[in-house]
């Protein structure tokens, strides 16, 4: 199979959606004749034009806004956030907008809307630029949240998220960008709602989602290596719809879970996934539900601070040690 | 002169809540955006988009704003007995600007507006039934009782809703206005706002857009001198009228009296066949005024505007009355075809209190509908993973 | 003590607060000449004037970042949300300038404002109108929130929020304030972080905040009267700072927790107190952490559906039955 | 001409990334906002604000200027070999007008600035090292390396920042100049943003406040033509210069020349003294050119406009070579001083770069300072309660 690298997933998931539906179209800063501050977008607005790939002006409330009209038309936009931090300027077209007109008008009105950009600390952007609002969209009835951790994943999950009926904030990450992995050629999907074991083990689960999978991940090599842990990494993928049965499955399994989370603690992710765990696997439980998430500070400039911010390996094999 | 940098008084507006007569009339005189044509002078009725009308299309328009005004005195009635719910926002005194604006829609048109909805939902041809069950909050309901007095849609008349949220619908009806032009379908998209809704930035951010992309779409400033108990002047700084702001973004902005349906139509027709022809952007900005309080739970309805100035208005600026003078002036309606037109809206709007009150509360499973299509529709992606987090 | 209604409770802070504090003002929409939307600052400012009690236009980025320079330069501003609901329109001034600056700055500038007004659902106001942003305002270091249940709760903590040299995020709840309690003359606080055991019991904790707590004490009297179990009913009071001690002492003492809200369940504010007590109550429990919250759909218009959406006595009282 | 409409070409700008020389002069002359005065031509050494300075203060702005751009050509190259985190946003070509501003500072006047910030900090004062050591991410930087380049400050100066989010320090302005005239103050607010922010919405909402209630402010826009890649004419609609979008909200807008310290200087005073006077706000649009990329991680620099474009703003149009000129003209300075001057601050930059590398990191710990006032100072607020959720 071609290994591509993540950015590289993303860009072939738009080319193809571009191609196979004439309703989809690209907008955001700089997507299109910049080639995406990121280079997502890269080499798309010189091939689709410039009906299909749309630079806006600075004014993301009125853009999303915009998107969500034209969805409401029958239209699939894509809309970028250069960072998903810039959202909080734009949250109300986000929440009460794509999220509650299909409710408040007893289902007449659709919004097949993709929202999507980075939202990840890691690279001294400082705290206004290094949000993680996948907590907050996905306490949204309305909205769906994905955080794909590989470039396969996010090839799928976003050719999905294309044709989903529903509005889907897609979360990606500038760490991960660069990241390499094998990608078939060609179109495929990836249903949201179905988590992904990324690795089996039968002493403990560890669960994370977006690029804390791979911390995760090398976290379970170095216990099987040096503490003869054998560690299952469950990646949550979607984080709205949730595929609870997986979880479960893996906690009723090893007995034990630790989640992992680059979001800030308090109401994260891993906060609704301890609740799921406390209600309903408290008699698989071994050992207390255990969490490593962002330092719950904001985001540090500073270069080496920052790192000790976010969960490392390290980190996790502790966390991991302490449950035993 | 540095004194009165010292000065700490913030506001420099007096403390009286509302205008006397005399400084009312002077502020219609004025060149201040409260600016009215006298509904008795100026006569647009020769104006083309005028001209054209048939006798039967002239009393239609009459008929819906007497169906509007009909149906906002029943939900008022209900309304105040206690068995409606939320907020209660009546157009009344405002009925020409929807009928004028659905009165120009060509088929491929599409509107949207704010909270003070429920006028425009009649005039693009909701019943009144389904109307008036939603604010019953009844299954029988145009949103099914999910959205209430601010929330009526109907997609299929080209009607984007009622949206709560003050400047909200603003961005939204760029997209509509988008959409038809990726579409390349020959319509435009008008979006309404009131008065205050221009203060919210993302207003602003539209009108750039409509202006740098060449969109479609006229915005209609509803201004009725008040966004909840605070009238124009302490809202807004301007220059001139409110919709010259749309001069900064090299769009054409213009006023207007609200209250004459001919003058209406023959200011805003215009700008939709500019819309529908060029693709370009404009705002208008429509006189008008509402007789009773921001909603009707607004109990200082009276405090921030005198009852003078709200009889004034009644008297002198009904946009009913105005319309049935001049269509008896005309000779193409008499006074007992008024009556009959009086009694039949208002038969119509108690028939459908009466079906609202009798339909059948939505049944307690639909609290789960209507959320995520993929789930209603029983897809494959609506039953993959859990989408609701409650029991 | 004398009785007054929670609305005049809040009053009766701003009324002592402004006479106190030359710095203190207060700013929103129809706070001033309107007597406020809720008549929450009624007769403020016909006694202090529009220079301390000022009308805004419909512009609440703006005047919340308003809000946040003047406090950088030492004032003490009260700002209004007519609803938190329309907060998500200026959400970046929050979360980005009141939440951040002082950390990107490295502590020269501090932000002591008040951000208030009513955040709750269940007066059939919709979707938009009914949010409950405490569990993602919480969720940024930073901000502080608070949300008092108790006309005698409302002013000792307004008084103290105004006095808090940092940002609070102050919710109050349109149906809680026609409610009456006892309050007594003069100025007090209370302190931000200290939970409040509004009813001892040995037999369950019932853990809750803002409206939900008189919810709690209503499912209380009927599991008491008719069940024989006595519940301990703890009210946070605050979310963040949070009184962990008080709710780990409670379910230590009780072994039971069934934790209540009328946020959205998704990462709500009982998420994050199911979370602490996966980890670090997993010895002291008996039973699993079961939950009750709002129903995860947007907020319905339609009346009666809408009572059905938020917990109620019964709902608690079965929840803790089940529980046994 | 429905025809229009049903095109479905979005943009109608032309995919060239970029102008060439005869377009750019053909823009200078013309009606659109990137309007120049020439620097050779137009003469403001006679304005009062500028007629009474001395020898000494005319030298000083030369050496502000160049220690900015020392400053920055430092941090430059530590960006380069990867030492430093995040962006690094480079006003370079720009520095006349935090220079040109802070020299109008009264004492009592505020200012306030987007993410392009280090120009801001040096010329009200910040020291080099302070500054050069944020950007390594030390603990002895301007914000204890937490801020990074986007986010210098220093109260103490009058300086607030350093701000990340386009627009989002707009408001902020706002309030200092609301506590100017609260506390009363005898200053005015200076708030700095880009052609690129004024889209964002709440810069409208700004204007309109600020007109309404008065308030001593002054918007400064530095127009350097570009928002990252996107031109002024692709993002934004406008009518004669981006600045007259104030004058919808009766709010006083002038354009001006930013190259030559002179014009800054006879446009910005009157701007500032109004506002501590009479406390009313304008809007000044200032010309500039930045000629490095939007940061120095963008790598399409050269791609978005023609390196000839960049030639020509460092040729003719480069505010620090135009006001050494002056000086000479003036024979204020000699060839000689100037020379020295650069190697001052050469000196000054290098030795500032020295401190930063030099610097300790910020301690572990001090991760979980500066968040909350009361928790920094243990009061018995800051003790109370969990405040932090991590371990
Ligand atoms: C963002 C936001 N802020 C505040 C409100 C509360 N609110 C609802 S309507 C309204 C007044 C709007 O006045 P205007 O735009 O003139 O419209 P009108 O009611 O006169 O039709 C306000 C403040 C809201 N719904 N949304
Ligand atoms: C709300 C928001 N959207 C997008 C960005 C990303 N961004 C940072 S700077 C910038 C361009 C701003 O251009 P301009 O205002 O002209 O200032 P300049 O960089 O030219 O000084 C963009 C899009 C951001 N920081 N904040
Ligand atoms: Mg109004
Ligand atoms: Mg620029």
């Amino acid at each position: 199979m071609p290994v591509i690298t993540y950015r590289q997933a993303l860009n072939d998931a738009f080319a193809e959606e571009l191609t196979r539906d004439e309703n989809v179209f690209l907008m955001g800063e700089e997507v299109a004749q910049y080639n995406g501050a990121y280079k997502v977008t890269e080499g798309l607005w010189a091939r689709f034009g410039s009906r299909r790939v749309i630079d806006t002006p600075i004014s993301e409330a009125a853009f999303l806004g915009l998107g969500v009209g034209a969805a409401m038309m029958g239209l699939r936009p894509v809309v970028e956030m250069m960072f998903w931090s810039f959202a909080y300027v734009g949250l109300d077209q986000i929440i009460n907008n794509a999220g509650c007109i299909r409710y408040m008008s007893g289902g007449l009105i659709n919004v097949p809307m993709v929202i999507r950009g980075p939202a990840n600390g890691g690279t001294n952007v400082g705290a206004t630029h290094s949000h993680t609002p996948e907590n907050f969209l996905a306490n949204t009835p309305g909205l769906k949240v994905v955080c794909p951790a590989t470039p396969y994943d996010a090839k799928g999950l976003m050719i999905s998220s294309i044709r989903d009926n529903d509005t889907v904030c897609f979360m990606e990450n500038t760490l991960l960008y660069g990241e390499l992995g094998e990608v078939p050629d060609g179109s495929y999907t990836i249903p949201l709602g179905v988590a992904d074991v990324k690795r089996e083990g039968l002493d403990v689960s560890i669960i994370a989602h977006g690029r804390a999978v791979l911390t995760c991940l090398a976290a379970a090599e170095i216990l099987a290596a040096e503490h003869g842990i054998e560690a299952e990494v469950v990646d949550l993928r979607s984080i709205r719809p949730l595929d609870e049965e997986t979880i479960l499955n893996s906690v009723a399994k090893t007995h034990r879970a630790v989640l992992v989370d680059e979001n800030k603690p308090f109401c994260g992710v891993s906060s609704q996934i301890a609740a799921l765990l406390a209600e309903h696997a408290f008699d698989d439980l071994d050992a207390p539900v255990l969490r490593v998430t962002a330092l719950d500070a904001p985001a540090i400039y500073s270069m080496p601070l920052e790192k000790l911010q976010l969960p490392d390996a390290q980190a996790v094999v502790a966390k991991v040690l302490s449950s035993f | 002169m540095t004194l009165m940098a010292q000065s700490t008084t913030l506001s420099t507006k007096s403390p009286e809540p509302a205008k006397n007569l005399t400084e009312l009339d002077e502020l219609f005189g004025g060149s201040t955006c409260r600016w009215v044509s006298s509904p008795t002078h100026a006569d647009y009725s020769k104006d083309p988009v005028n001209a054209s009308l048939t006798a039967g299309q002239k009393i239609g328009f009459l008929r819906e704003m007497l169906r509007i005004r009909r149906f906002e005195q029943q939900a008022l009635k209900y309304y105040n007995q206690g068995i409606m719910g939320g907020f209660l926002h009546l157009c009344i005194g405002q009925e020409s600007i929807a009928v004028g604006t659905s009165s120009l829609m060509n088929g491929h048109d599409e509107i949207i507006t704010a909270y003070r909805d429920h006028g425009h939902a009649l005039a693009v041809g909701m019943g009144m039934d389904e109307c008036m069950a939603e604010l019953f909050g009844k299954g029988t309901g145009c949103s099914k009782g999910k959205g209430g007095s601010m929330h009526f849609f109907a997609p299929d008349k080209h009607y984007w809703g009622g949206h709560g949220i003050v400047g909200g619908q603003t961005p939204l009806g760029l997209g509509l206005a988008f959409a038809l032009k990726y579409k390349a379908v020959n319509g435009c998209a008008v979006c309404f706002l009131g008065d205050g809704a221009v203060n919210q930035g993302v207003f602003s951010e539209c009108l750039n857009i409509a202006s740098l992309w060449s969109l479609p779409i006229v915005y209609v400033i509803e201004n009725n001198g008040y966004s909840m108990g605070t009238s124009l002047e302490r809202s807004s700084a301007f220059n001139g009228p409110l919709a010259y702001r749309a001069k900064g973004y090299a769009i054409e902005a213009e006023i207007c009296g609200g209250f004459h349906l001919y003058e209406l139509r023959a200011k805003l027709g215009p700008a939709m066949a500019r819309a529908r022809a060029e693709s370009k952007p404009s705002v208008l900005e429509v006189n008008t005024y509402r007789y009773y309080g921001h909603s009707v739970a607004d109990a200082n309805a009276k405090k921030y505007r005198t009852p003078e100035e709200i009889d004034h208005y009644k008297k002198e600026f009904d946009p009913i009355t105005i319309w049935e003078n001049q269509l008896l002036n005309e000779n193409v309606i008499t006074e007992e075809e008024i009556t009959k037109l009086d009694k039949e809206t208002k038969a119509e709007a108690e028939a459908a209190a009466e079906f609202g009150i009798n339909s059948p509360w939505p049944a307690e499973e639909t609290i789960f509908e209507d959320i995520y299509y993929e789930v209603d529709h029983q897809t494959e992606a609506g039953q993959t993973g859990r989408h609701f987090f409650s029991e």
